[in-house]
């Protein structure tokens, strides 16, 4: 078990090391709940695919993997400015915080809009199970499979994605006013592990996804 | 029907008496323990209660050996039960070797058995003592379980394949029959009787089920019925593979895949057509789903079978 | 309700406000205990009315569809909204920071979010209930739940989806609570087991309900857009939701008896003044059960089309889970060796766990054995077997536990007399009740009937008979402790001369729990026999 | 807080990431078969590393961090590992006539 505790008397403190550890520990837990959550959707998606591998190739065709790919270099690009948002935070450099925040939230919202735009399309193509599916070649079945599985997946996804968005920049506002900055910084710190928590989701999600079968 | 003499359930099948065996052999070990456990409880509460006066010094806190063993031996005798559990319960299934298989299909709160040659029934079901039978499940619309307890028997009708039990039965007599998996509204009501005959006696009640016709006479019946001679009969006008003499072969498929007409290929080229499309032909075949009960199914399977063809 | 000390956590305001809005993890606690003791009667009124219907052959006093909702508004009302909940989110919420000598829990604004969550998912159920209930078994098993029932499926599945994140919150809390906020010299070997047992109890919550949360989305998706993962038709498995749900609910019955099983430790210990048995061995054992929960949820599915090998692996699996509640067994009654026992009511309560459990825990291997448990299983064995360890462990050890911290939760006492006679009549009502269940499942009466062959009459009048008894068990403790709350002579800080940090406070605590930190220098239940009790 | 890792580990970090999602689409367009899901697979888990090690700072986190991150992988592993064991070996009685092979 971990050393003897720390030195610390029961209240609750404000110094930042003994927080600061508390937080991460509990963002980590969190983000094993919701590991285990999103691990349900991909027992579901590796349970259909085995049952039809032609089937999802037919299907990974059908999906747009240039604009998958975008989106995956967009996320990254996001985890990049989370966490330099985050290491210039406790280094102290406020005013490029609030910029790396901002930039944050952009390639956040952008993600979103070219999931927009991929989800219109397959709109338009007649590839969205129930509503409007008109796909009429071969493993019909399993094509509605991949597509229900496609959206539910990217779906809860995206949820995730915009409630960071919004937090990102909800913190890149409050961060304009200087007081308590310790408690903004460990905001920060918590937002970020959340935020590359979602981009390793969609890390996992892009090739089950977009990389089944793309050759010629 | 009421079989239980008291509160003993009689073992009416080979299974039975193994499942029984096992079953008295736990209850004496869980009851030696159990009163064990109880004793020293009492002893230690009698005699170390607050007013007594007893030896308290030194109480120990642990004594390692002690608890390595009360670790090491239930292990031990928890791994034979679980290998004796395993042994028997393999038993169960498959080793059919040519048992005579039964057909018995759920829906929603009656079972409907079919035997091989034709004869039906509705909520009960005739097997021959002493001769192996391998019953074998189909449900056309829930989860269901056909349980014996007579036979410590209970096996789940699971939608979209068959699940199957090999069982002797071993005594004469009628026995209780119900589902137990829930199922809906009658699911209490969704039982009936198993009867046990003497071999020749269920021989003259299968044949005496009067001038019926067999599976493949009633498949030959729902092909016309449900329209399919209309494409598949060789003489029809549209372009749709012919299937006699389809069973056994290797039937080669759009996507470039082959595979045996065996009776799952059947069954699913009658419920997914669009799933395995064969090669040279445009899959226009509408799903069967709903149309086709499960007998209707068998039925078609069965009269296939008797157009030819090879066992795959 | 005036509180006998001046400046403890009840007196800190007597507004509604100021209990709704409260932080105090001690306030939370009481909150929690009444929402979970309504929801408890609410799932004993259909078990009232289950065991009426049973008393006859015939299903004559309720329709076939009204007993399908019953059993399963008493399956997901008593699993969801009170067995999961009550020790961990009462008791816990209220003694783990005393016990590990902290002011409060890690995040003080997350359990009272945590306690609106459990609110508004019991809404959702009594909502759901009051528009017609749900008749799919607290199982959900598809295709019946997707495809079959015209019932409110979606609204109780999303009761309990909701009810899910405030167990989520709960265990979360405990978890970096225990790492982080214990006392200076609260080393891990000095922790009382109660809070090793939540400890462990926090992780499968932690770990375990995130997928209930979206097996149950998915059953809903499937069942409003008609295509799933679930359904055959369309190329899916009905096993497959099975495995999903009891790779949640399996962990889940451990989520119950675990906590149980901690506040057995600290009751046996306190009234035979003794040190526990082999404690490493019962902190072991405890995060061994919480381990190995997740590993045996097959057992439940050995007749259901599983393949028979996965059968096999499950089934010897749950063998080895059974070993370390062998273990615990085994140390409780090597406590009362050489011990000085008091029979007070908590310690009536505890060692009517001890028996109970011991007969839920054993007839538990009769269904980890393969070939028996095709007999069994579905039966009114199994009913027997889980409620030996849900009523007969779960429930009995949060009464004892009630009883037990009842002065130091109130500050006063409550009337000794009363609470032994309840222990009693709860026992002996709780075994008339259920043992006579296990020959009805051995001889062959399956579960969810409200219909029987006639021969079994006189087992299950037995059975009625029993739980009329039970359910007037259960009335006495709301009598005799709510007289005690408000007439009750005052408790003093350690009434039972027991040890643990939240005995060395006042009763009822301050809101700081502690007026200065305290600091731990020996190990757990440092009694001595000789030393007196109350 | 001892003193933050300097900006060029998060650039480098980044470069690497990036590197790894050009291969993994080039990798797409080789007809490996299975091979193709396990590279994907393999390419994402490294770069979840990275992401997991850098920017969340497992590589300087407590012990007690480092549990929790690999234990929820460890839980999914048993979710899929144990269902598995039942896909893996369930052996779908082929049809009703055809007897099982006495498995």
């Amino acid at each position: 078990m971990s050393a003897a505790p720390s030195p610390v008397p029961a209240a609750i403190p404000a110094d930042i090391p003994w927080r600061r550890e508390t937080d991460s520990l509990g963002m980590w837990i969190f983000l094993a709940t919701e590991a285990m959550f999103f691990g349900v959707l991909f027992l579901a998606y590796a349970h259909a695919r085995i049952a039809d591998p032609a089937g999802f190739g037919v299907a990974s065709r059908l999906t747009h993997a240039w604009l998958g790919t975008t989106n995956t270099a967009i996320l990254l690009t996001s985890s990049l400015t989370m966490a330099l948002a985050v290491r210039n935070g406790w280094a102290g450099r406020r005013r490029s915080v609030i910029a790396l925040l901002w930039a944050t939230a952009a390639l956040g919202a952008a993600f979103i809009a070219v999931k927009g735009v991929e989800y219109a399309l397959e709109w338009r193509d007649g590839l969205v199970p129930v509503l409007r599916f008109t796909y009429a070649g071969s493993h019909a079945q399993a094509v509605e499979r991949f597509f229900f599985l496609y959206f539910a997946m990217t779906g809860v996804h995206a949820v995730h994605l915009s409630i960071g968005v919004a937090l990102v920049a909800w913190l890149a506002v409050r961060d304009r006013d200087p007081s308590h900055p310790v408690r903004r910084r460990e905001t920060a710190e918590c937002l970020g592990l959340y935020w590359h928590f979602v981009d390793a989701v969609w890390i996992f999600l892009y090739p089950l996804i977009y990389l089944v079968e793309l050759w010629r | 029907m009421n079989e239980r003499a008291g509160w003993v359930l009689p073992a009416a099948s080979e299974a039975a008496q193994r499942v029984d065996r096992i079953f008295f052999v736990l209850l004496a070990v869980t009851s030696v323990v159990a009163i064990a456990i109880a004793v020293v409880i009492v002893v230690f509460c009698i005699r170390y209660r607050r007013s007594a006066r007893a030896d308290r010094s030194n109480a120990p806190a642990g004594k390692p050996w002690l608890e390595y063993t009360w670790t090491a031996a239930p292990m031990a005798i928890f791994l034979g039960f679980f290998a004796w559990g395993a042994v028997v319960y393999a038993g169960f299934y498959g080793h059919a070797d040519g048992a005579m298989p039964i057909f018995v299909v759920g829906k929603q709160w009656m079972w409907r058995v079919e035997h091989p040659d034709g004869r039906r029934e509705i909520d009960e079901l005739h097997v021959p003592l002493g001769q192996k039978v391998r019953l074998v499940f189909a449900t056309e619309d829930v989860i269901h379980s056909f349980y014996v307890p007579a036979f410590r028997m209970k096996q789940d009708a699971v939608p979209g394949r068959y699940t199957e039990v090999t069982l002797t039965p071993t005594r004469l007599g009628t026995y209780e029959m119900h589902c137990t998996e829930y199922c809906g509204t009658d699911h209490a009501r969704m039982g009936g009787r198993v009867i046990v005959m003497r071999p020749e006696d269920f021989a003259r009640w299968l044949a005496e089920g009067g001038r019926r016709s067999s599976m493949a006479a009633r498949g030959f019946a729902a092909f016309r019925r449900l329209g399919c001679s209309g494409c598949h009969d060789p003489r029809s006008t549209v372009h749709a593979p012919d299937l006699t003499g389809l069973y056994g072969r290797t039937v080669h498929l759009q996507d470039g895949r082959t595979v045996v007409a065996d009776d799952a290929y059947i069954r699913d080229s009658i419920l997914l057509p669009k799933r395995d499309v064969v090669a040279g032909f445009d899959p226009v075949m509408p799903s069967f789903q709903g149309q086709a009960s499960e007998e209707d199914i068998l039925d078609l399977i069965a009269y296939l079978k008797s157009t030819g063809g090879r066992e795959p | 309700m005036s509180a006998t000390l001046p400046g403890s956590y009840l007196t800190q305001g007597y507004t509604l406000g100021s209990w709704l809005a409260t932080r105090d993890h001690k306030r939370i606690g009481i909150l929690y205990a009444i929402a979970v003791t309504l929801f408890f009667f609410l799932g004993g009124a259909a078990a009232t009315l289950i065991r009426l219907e049973l008393a006859t052959p015939a299903g004559d006093l309720v329709s076939a569809d009204t007993y399908n909702k019953l059993f399963t508004v008493h399956g997901v009302v008593m699993v969801w909204f009170f067995l999961i909940p009550s020790i961990p989110a009462t008791l816990g919420n209220f003694l783990v920071p005393l016990m590990i000598g902290a002011r409060e829990v890690a995040f003080p604004r997350l359990n009272i979010l945590s306690w609106y969550i459990y609110v508004l998912g019991g809404l959702f159920t009594v909502a759901m209930l009051v528009e017609g209930g749900v008749d799919t078994g607290w199982t959900f098993y598809t295709p019946f739940s997707t495809m079959f029932s015209n019932t409110h499926v979606i609204a109780a599945a999303a009761g309990v989806f909701i009810v899910g994140f405030s167990s989520i919150l709960t265990g979360l809390n405990f978890i970096v609570t225990v790492h982080r906020m214990r006392a200076p010299g609260m080393t891990w070997f000095r922790l009382p087991l109660f809070v090793w047992a939540l400890y462990a109890t926090s992780l499968i919550l932690v770990l375990a309900t995130p997928v209930l949360a979206m097996t149950l989305t998915l059953m809903a998706l499937e069942r409003v857009l008609h295509i799933g993962i679930f359904d055959p038709a369309l190329g899916g498995d009905p096993l497959l939701f099975q495995h999903l749900f009891w790779f949640y609910s399996h962990p889940a019955v451990y989520i119950m008896v675990l906590p149980a099983m901690g506040v057995v430790s600290e009751i046996i210990t306190c009234f035979a003044r003794k040190r526990i048995f082999g404690y490493r061995f019962m902190a072991y054992a405890i995060l061994g059960i919480a381990a190995f929960g997740f590993l045996v949820w097959g057992h439940h599915m050995f007749v259901s089309g599983q393949s028979v090998y996965a059968g096999m692996v499950f089934s010897m699996l749950s063998f080895m889970v059974a070993v370390p509640s062998a273990i615990k067994v085994f140390n409780w009654t090597a406590t009362l060796y050489k011990g000085s026992i008091v029979f007070s009511a908590p310690m009536l309560y505890a060692l009517g766990f001890v028996g109970l459990f011991t007969i839920g825990g054993m007839t538990g291997l009769y269904l980890a054995t393969l070939a028996v448990d095709v007999h069994l299983t579905d039966t009114y064995f199994v009913v027997a077997h889980f409620h030996y360890i849900m009523v007969g462990g779960a429930v009995m050890a949060y009464l004892g536990g009630i009883h037990y911290w009842w002065p130091k939760i109130t500050g006063r006492l409550y009337s000794e007399a009363w609470g032994r006679v309840a222990a009693l009549v709860i026992f002996f009502g709780f075994n008339l009740t259920f043992f006579p269940q296990y020959l009805l499942g051995y001889l062959g009466m399956p579960r969810r009937y409200h219909e029987y062959a006639p021969d079994l009459q006189l087992l299950n009048v037995l059975s009625s008979g029993g739980a009329s008894i039970l359910a007037v068990g259960y009335l006495l403790p709301l009598a005799y402790l709510g007289w005690s709350l408000f007439k009750g002579p005052p408790a003093g800080r350690n009434p039972w001369h027991a040890k643990g940090l939240e005995w060395t406070t006042s009763s009822p605590p301050p809101p700081e729990n502690f007026r200065e930190v305290p600091v731990v220098t020996e190990a757990p239940y440092a009694y001595d026999p000789e030393e007196p009790v109350r | 807080m001892n003193s933050p890792p300097p900006v060029r580990v998060y650039l480098f970090t980044w470069l690497a990431l990036m590197a790894l999602l050009a291969a993994t689409f080039t990798a797409a367009h080789f007809r490996l078969g299975a091979a193709n899901a396990a590279v994907g697979l393999a390419i994402a888990a490294a770069k979840v590393a990275l992401v997991g090690l850098f920017f969340m700072h497992l590589r300087r986190a407590s012990a007690l961090i480092a549990i929790f991150a690999v234990g929820a992988l460890f839980w999914i592993a048993i979710l899929f590992g144990l269902s598995g064991a039942d896909y893996a070996t369930r052996q779908v009685s082929p049809a009703p006539w055809t007897a099982p092979d006495g498995h």
